[in-house]
């Protein structure tokens, strides 16, 4: 509906949870996620539209989105 | 009029019920198989009118696994069974014995291996209540030897479980299992009844598995604000599985060591004519029955015998056994049993080559007769016998 | 005391994100499953699915076996039991029956439940006792490190399978509604907001509920079977390999051909069977 | 020992042998003020096969309660009656069923023999109360519990509607018990 | 270059099963359970190769069933479990004896009790080799010490299982099970295989379960025109159930007796120094290693240390036990185990108070260190022991 | 070597009176079963049937669990195995495995095979493998003395159901076809002659074939159920009780209502299993 | 069809087997049969027919007819 | 005893330290003419932790396949480092990978250092090769087998599409370790 502010998110990352599965990077349907060695990381938050689907996939509870 | 009326002319497989009943058991799950079956029907009449529960289930392996659910749950809890059974029973009782559950194990004991004789007794899985789990785990097992007793016993193994957090079993014969004789029911009160102890610590602070005074903790019925973890895994004072060895040792060490370092507690012994003995009669459960007969009238002819009579027969009762050899007038010990030696065996290891040992077996599904007692007390050799015109002919049930 | 736990009555609300910290045990996670395992997309769902439907933490138990699956019980803070090998119902039957007024779940594996558990499987669905049966269906043994259990399907590779199955799998969800259970359901790793409302639906039935989750084990399963990676995995089985019961209705044979259903298979009302034994208690002693 | 009485009570499945056995140790140990222990060979047959019930009476209580010796042995059929009656003690009593053991066994025990199954039948009018007679036969033989003990015992074991038939069967066994008794 | 080719380097559960291929198995039926997967995993891939058959079952129960059916069926058949699955096969294990049905069961075993520590090594299942299942029954079991000796033990078991027509049980700890040594595979033929016995008498007169020369009869295969009848039943010769008491025991004593009177031809050991020693370790599986390498050390150092090592534990080697401690110089006997003292006892009762026994238990998943037995030939006391900084982190499998 | 067994190709013929002694083991009669007691009219029965395929003895094996059912082995003069309560069909997967040739036949009851056997059961008809297995359903446990077994009816009596049973039963049938046999039958007792025929083509069927037999045990659940003999029995549980699927078809659903079918119910082509395992060492090898 | 020179059969019973369950006598379309104490017994041949519903239903293989 | 030689290989799970000490005990064993036992403790767990193979290589059978004394020890991680270190005896050698251990372990062995995974990574493009490089260098280091043996015994292992790049590996590992003994 359209033009709507917006929305801002903050995505935090658990490292010491996170093991690298890459699941929440390939079902971000923006690719706002990456992988960085072993840990997942955000390649560019302005793209993420906080739908959860990262969160909602991650087996580790490593991933969470906020409203920022 | 009041004493007949608490007086009931019972089998001995209904007798362990009434016990059971006593001591607050209002759990029972189990499958049935002779010679036990009495038992589990039994409760299936009885626990409904009390409101307890009684659950028929698939088998042998679910029937125990339900009755430490039930035991989890915050209930007295009990499963019966035959040999059969009981070896299906082996993962699931050393499960109870690591995670330490109160549960008491009715075994009603008959002619084995394999389905064997299924209506004959036999004493033959003795060895199995402590060796047939695997890994070393903790073993009381009580062995009453008559209706009226069996009927004690039980409640004592209910107060036993209790006590020391663990599986305890009540091992009988099909003689036994199956006599009728009169037995006197208390009123309630009248035997002491254990009661499952409950932490009263905050939630936060309950350490189902720490040492206090030298006794495990209390254990929390499920559901009632205390939410902690059981596992049959190696576990630390929290119940998480840990991987640390020294809690590996300590509780490895600590399972069998509760049970063996209170032999004194939990061990009763019948003893009769040991003063001056010089023919020791060991024996339990149906064998002793004729060993006291067989005592009694080589008294009365002047024979210096006696008896000693576990009821308990694990924790094996080394220290009442080491008493009567060690006291030094004892020439010779006897170990009667429908088996092929396994209790014989246990003697041998506490008498330690300071007397002789002398055993007679009996796997026919006979008891032993107080005649082969009285004749190996008088000096003669008995071989493992079978009195062949006492031959049964009737079906074998339950095969 | 047959009084049922408390359950919310209002349909829930998805919260976003969700807190599962109240849920977990403190100081219990990382989890003991490997990268990309399954397994913890199911027990966030379910976390989801148990604060949706209000019931208690002190009110819910949960009873596992043994498998990669059965770790679950320790990290959530309900009443836990890790038990034995195949034996999570039997035990969990015993204890609801104590205590009618515990909502129990059952974690179990394609292995612990359909292998060596089945008996004890279908029993409790003929009995219909109320419990919340999750299958963690990952087609293999995880935990000993990749055999074949009974959901394998055809052809697929596993250390004893190592020339291609030959062993037709289980339908559980079919095997479940035969048995007895008056709910069975399906849902996957992948549709993990569609199987949190499966598992509260499957929370709030009264009776024995069944969900078969198709779950994936990278390590083992996805290895022998040459998939990429876990994504891979769960696009092809979970995403490409089912259809719901609603798209379901709409698609010709063909288009079904190979692909199983998700969503709510099959609803019943029995009695229950602790309401039934408190009935004949009150019989008996009335 | 000397107050041990031993009593076995043989015939074939379905005959209520070991019911007998039962009643018999209730009456001394319930109404009798005795100690009693009663045990059986079981395993029922449809048919044949011979079945024991084996009750020991003592003044203490039973130790061993298997017979060793036996005071009285009742012998419903032939079978059990060859198998079993070599443990009656010397001057022990043997009540057998006159129509049914034809081959009746020697030795130095006070043989008994009458038609009981008969009686039940034609004086009863029901052969289920074979048993009941012979209870009551083998008290007034033996004495080891009172008429008394046996019928309240006997009666606190039936169904009630059955309460006269039994008592007169038990009141039949006294009878041709003792008259047996004085025939020698 | 031929050696080489039959120069292997394997793990002790691949050795395991080369040494059944060896002998002729062609059936395995099976579980998976840490840490004998190993064994299951290498038929499923041998098999097939071998025309063999391969069957994973549905549980540990159905897999020792199934294995059994095998072997009525002619084959030589195996099942291979740990602890909690040897737990479950108690009650087909006893049949198997009953119905005397050669056949090859492995236990590699694990820390117990219950789920324990999965892959932590263990030594704790071996009374419940002999006394895991209800009732008495005969018992061969062998506790191979190396790669190496596992594939010859392996092919003993099914040469003893054939000449004594009863199952015989392959027992090796975790260490043993997953420790790699190159090993020589003979040549067919270079090592003797027993191959089953099948009757050679006319149908009518086969009598599968008669007496011939002290051995049982053979064995005939199901559908090769010997239709006979198999029951777990007490039976008779004829193989059909039977209630005579005489047929009881009689089969009840030869069973057990079978093995029991045959402890020269089924037991074999290894002796090390034992002609002049003072203290002797008797020790089997992983902790005769340890016990080897102390008494070697010992021996260099000029301390009379002996090695008495066990290669089969059931029927237990008394004769030989009895034998060191009866030549009169032997002042002590140290047990080492990974368990709280089960064979242990058994020595205690051989050695019957005729010199000192010392135990060394060790129940942290950490195999008996040689400084410990050391210690305990030098004469110090040995407590069970953890060594707590050995902690081992790694994540349990299998529980 | 999966080569079957000769049976004969032609359809039989009845024979009247039948000579029963080829297929008795001498001197093993009486049986052991009581008066009136069902199973020796499934014996009978499955005798004439055994005729009628020609399988010659040799090549017929009989497997059995415990109970009284499962005492038949030891009548017959096939290849006897009478094993362990429950694990009839895991003795006959390895026997059929080591030796496809054989016909096996596992005899069991409904205690032996669907209450502590259930897993074994469910198992064997998913791998599909050539057994035919037949159920001597009772609806009680008789050997042990009349206990409640998982097909006794709900509200009726037993030793461990005092106050009437309030467990559902499981439908044989339907848990073996939902489990993957592919021959599925009912027959009764009752119903002698075409029991025969339909145990006729579970000989003849290849896989694993279910035949659940409606049998009486006057001894236990007659008499506690209060049936006046077991003539009664059998008339009114398996004459009444029942109707055929030909009939059925004519049916009004009321009139189907409560009455079990008989016949068979199922049947389809799928790949033995040891034909399958043939081809996977054929595979293998070759 | 029509009026066949009527069949006749001769009916054995093997007292040793039967064990009286009265299943025979039950089915039997003619009442044939009787029990006689705990033994079952012919009581008029000449109703028999011939239709081995008797020994079909037998348990105990204790009764079985024969065309005579 | 005195020719029992002993090696550890440490790790964390996944870098395959159990397959180095496998190969490094065929080496002995089928290539080397010697006897030589592996063991280990396992239970690989996804990331972290300390595992550990142990190899004992001996001119008589092994009789203790566990390590007593050790040798002669490799360690990639600073977890298995600092557990394991202490069992290296007087005058033993340790081998540590210079980039993950940083709280350097003090004894009376000989320490060497270098960056093996890295090396893996830059130099052969590979981390997974960081075993085979720790290979040779702990055979160079020790001399307990012949370059000859393990580059047989690692061929024998790898896949053939690997083949050379493991030979490069080994050599590098060879190289770099007879530097580090030239560097004393
Ligand atoms: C009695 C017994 N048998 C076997 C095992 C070994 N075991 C542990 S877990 C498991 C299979 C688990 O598979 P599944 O339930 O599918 O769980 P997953 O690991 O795949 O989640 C097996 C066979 C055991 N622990 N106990
Ligand atoms: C492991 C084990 N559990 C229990 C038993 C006791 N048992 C013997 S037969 C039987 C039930 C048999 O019922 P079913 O299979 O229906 O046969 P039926 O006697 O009714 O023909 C039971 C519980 C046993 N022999 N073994
Ligand atoms: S919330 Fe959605 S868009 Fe944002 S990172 Fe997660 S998956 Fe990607
Ligand atoms: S899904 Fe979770 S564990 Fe996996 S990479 Fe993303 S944040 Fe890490
Ligand atoms: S082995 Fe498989 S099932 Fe187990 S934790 Fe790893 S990925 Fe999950
Ligand atoms: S108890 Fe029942 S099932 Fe068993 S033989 Fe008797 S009637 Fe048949
Ligand atoms: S054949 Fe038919 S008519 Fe003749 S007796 Fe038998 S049932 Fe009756
Ligand atoms: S059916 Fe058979 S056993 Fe029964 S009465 Fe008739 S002949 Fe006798
Ligand atoms: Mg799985
Ligand atoms: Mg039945």
């Amino acid at each position: 509906m359209g033009e709507a502010a917006k929305k801002e998110w903050r995505i935090e990352i658990d490292a010491r949870l996170c093991k690298g599965c890459e699941i929440c990077a390939h079902f971000c349907p923006t690719k706002t996620l990456e992988i960085k060695g072993i840990t997942m990381s955000v390649r560019d938050l302005s793209t993420c539209i906080g739908c959860q689907l990262c969160d909602i996939r991650c087996p580790d509870f490593a991933i969470q989105v906020f409203p920022k | 009029m009041s004493t007949e009326k608490k007086k009931k002319f019972l089998q001995g497989n209904e007798a362990c019920i009434e016990g059971a009943l006593y001591a607050g058991c209002r759990f029972y799950a189990g499958y049935p198989i002779t010679p036990s079956t009495e038992v589990m029907e039994l409760m299936a009449l009885s626990l409904p009118k009390v409101g307890g529960k009684f659950i028929q289930m698939e088998d042998e392996i679910g029937s125990i696994c339900a009755a430490i659910g039930g035991a989890l749950a915050g209930e007295k809890a009990m499963t019966g069974t035959s040999g059969p059974g009981f070896s299906l029973k082996q993962e699931a009782l050393g499960w109870a014995c690591m995670t330490e559950v109160p549960l008491v194990i009715v075994n009603v004991m008959r002619s084995g291996p394999s389905t064997g004789y299924p209506t004959g007794p036999s004493q033959s899985d003795v060895m199995q209540t402590k060796w047939g789990s695997h890994g070393d785990k903790p073993t009381i097992t009580l062995v009453p030897a008559s209706v009226q007793e069996l009927f004690y016993e039980t409640i004592r193994a209910f107060n036993l479980s209790e006590k020391y957090r663990t599986p305890v079993i009540v091992l009988f014969d099909e003689v036994i299992g199956h006599m009728r004789e009169a037995i006197t029911i208390p009123e309630p009160g009248e035997v002491e009844v254990l009661e499952r102890r409950k932490p009263t610590c905050p939630p936060e602070d309950y350490r189902p598995y720490a040492i206090q005074n030298g006794e495990v903790a209390p254990l929390a019925p499920f559901g009632e604000g205390y939410r902690f973890h059981v596992t049959g895994l190696y576990h630390a004072e929290d119940g998480f599985p840990t991987a640390n060895q020294q809690y590996i040792h300590d509780t490895g060490m600590r399972l069998v060591n509760k049970v063996e370092h209170n032999q004194d507690d939990i061990c009763e012994n019948e003893e009769l004519f040991l003063d001056d003995a010089e023919v020791v009669v060991f024996a339990y459960g149906v064998s002793s029955k004729s060993a006291k007969f067989a005592v009694k009238e080589l008294r009365a002819g002047g024979v210096k015998a006696g008896l000693l009579r576990p009821k308990t027969i694990w924790p094996f009762p080394s220290n009442a056994l080491d008493k009567v050899v060690a006291a030094g007038n004892v020439k010779k010990i006897i170990v009667p049993e429908m088996n092929l030696g396994q209790i014989y065996g246990e003697v041998q290891k506490v008498v330690a080559g300071r007397c002789e040992v002398q055993g007679i077996f009996r796997v026919d599904t006979e008891p032993i007769h107080p005649k082969q007692i009285m004749s190996a007390v008088l000096g003669h050799q008995v071989e493992p016998t079978v009195i062949p015109d006492e031959v049964l002919i009737e079906r074998p049930m339950d095969g | 005391m047959t009084t049922q736990v408390t359950a919310r009555t209002v349909p829930y609300k998805e919260k976003k994100p969700f807190d599962y910290s109240p849920f977990l045990r403190k100081g219990k996670l990382p989890h003991i499953w490997c990268a990309g395992c399954g397994h913890g997309i199911v027990l966030k769902s379910l976390l989801r699915a148990v604060d949706a439907t209000g019931i208690a933490k002190d009110d819910l138990a949960m009873v596992s076996g043994i498998g990669c699956s059965s770790r679950t019980p320790g990290y959530v803070d309900f009443n836990t039991m890790h038990t034995l090998h195949g034996r999570a119902t039997a035990f969990a039957t015993g204890l609801k029956l104590a205590k009618p007024r515990l909502k129990v779940i059952v974690a179990t594996g394609d292995g612990d439940a359909m292998a060596i558990g089945g008996n004890h499987f279908i029993h409790a669905c003929r009995r219909n006792m109320d419990m919340l049966i999750l299958v963690y269906n990952n087609y293999i043994y995880g935990m000993t490190s990749g055999q074949a259990s009974p959901t394998t399907p055809e052809e697929k590779i596993s250390t004893t399978s190592r020339y291609g199955s030959i062993e037709p799998a289980f339908d559980i969800c079919e095997l479940a509604k035969t048995a007895g259970a008056t709910f069975v359901a399906r849902g996957t790793a992948y549709h993990a907001q569609e199987l949190e409302k499966t598992l509260y639906e499957g929370l709030m039935h009264r009776g024995t509920a069944v969900i078969d989750i198709l779950d994936s084990c990278p390590t083992y399963y996805g290895r022998f079977n040459k998939y990429k990676n876990v994504a891979e995995m769960m696009d092809k089985i979970e995403k490409d390999g089912t259809v719901s019961v609603a798209q379901a209705a709409k698609l010709s044979p063909e288009k079904l051909e190979g692909k199983q259903l998700r969503g709510i298979l099959h609803r019943s009302e029995r009695l229950e069977y602790c309401d039934g034994y408190k009935n004949l208690v009150d019989r008996v002693t009335g | 020992m000397s107050s041990r009485y031993e009593l076995r009570f043989s015939g074939s499945g379905g005959q209520g042998m070991i019911l007998a056995g039962i009643i018999m140790a209730e009456a001394a140990s319930i109404f009798g003020g005795k100690e009693a222990a009663q045990s059986q060979s079981y395993g029922p047959e449809s048919r044949g096969g011979a079945s024991k019930s084996e009750v020991i009476i003592s003044d203490e209580p039973v130790d061993y309660p298997k017979a060793t010796s036996i005071d009285a042995m009742l012998a419903m059929t032939q079978e059990s009656c060859s198998k079993y009656y070599k443990d009656v003690k010397k001057d022990g009593i043997l009540l057998i069923d006159s129509t049914e053991v034809k081959d009746i066994p020697e030795g130095p025990f006070k043989l008994y023999s009458y038609p009981i199954i008969d009686t039940a039948r034609n004086e009863l009018g029901k052969v289920i109360t074979a048993n009941i007679i012979s209870l009551g036969m083998i008290t007034e033989l033996t004495g080891i519990v009172t008429h008394e003990a046996i019928e309240k015992a006997v009666l606190s074991r039936v169904p009630p509607a059955f309460l006269e038939l039994n008592k007169k069967a038990l009141q039949v066994g006294f009878e041709r018990a003792s008259e047996l008794k004085a025939a020698g």
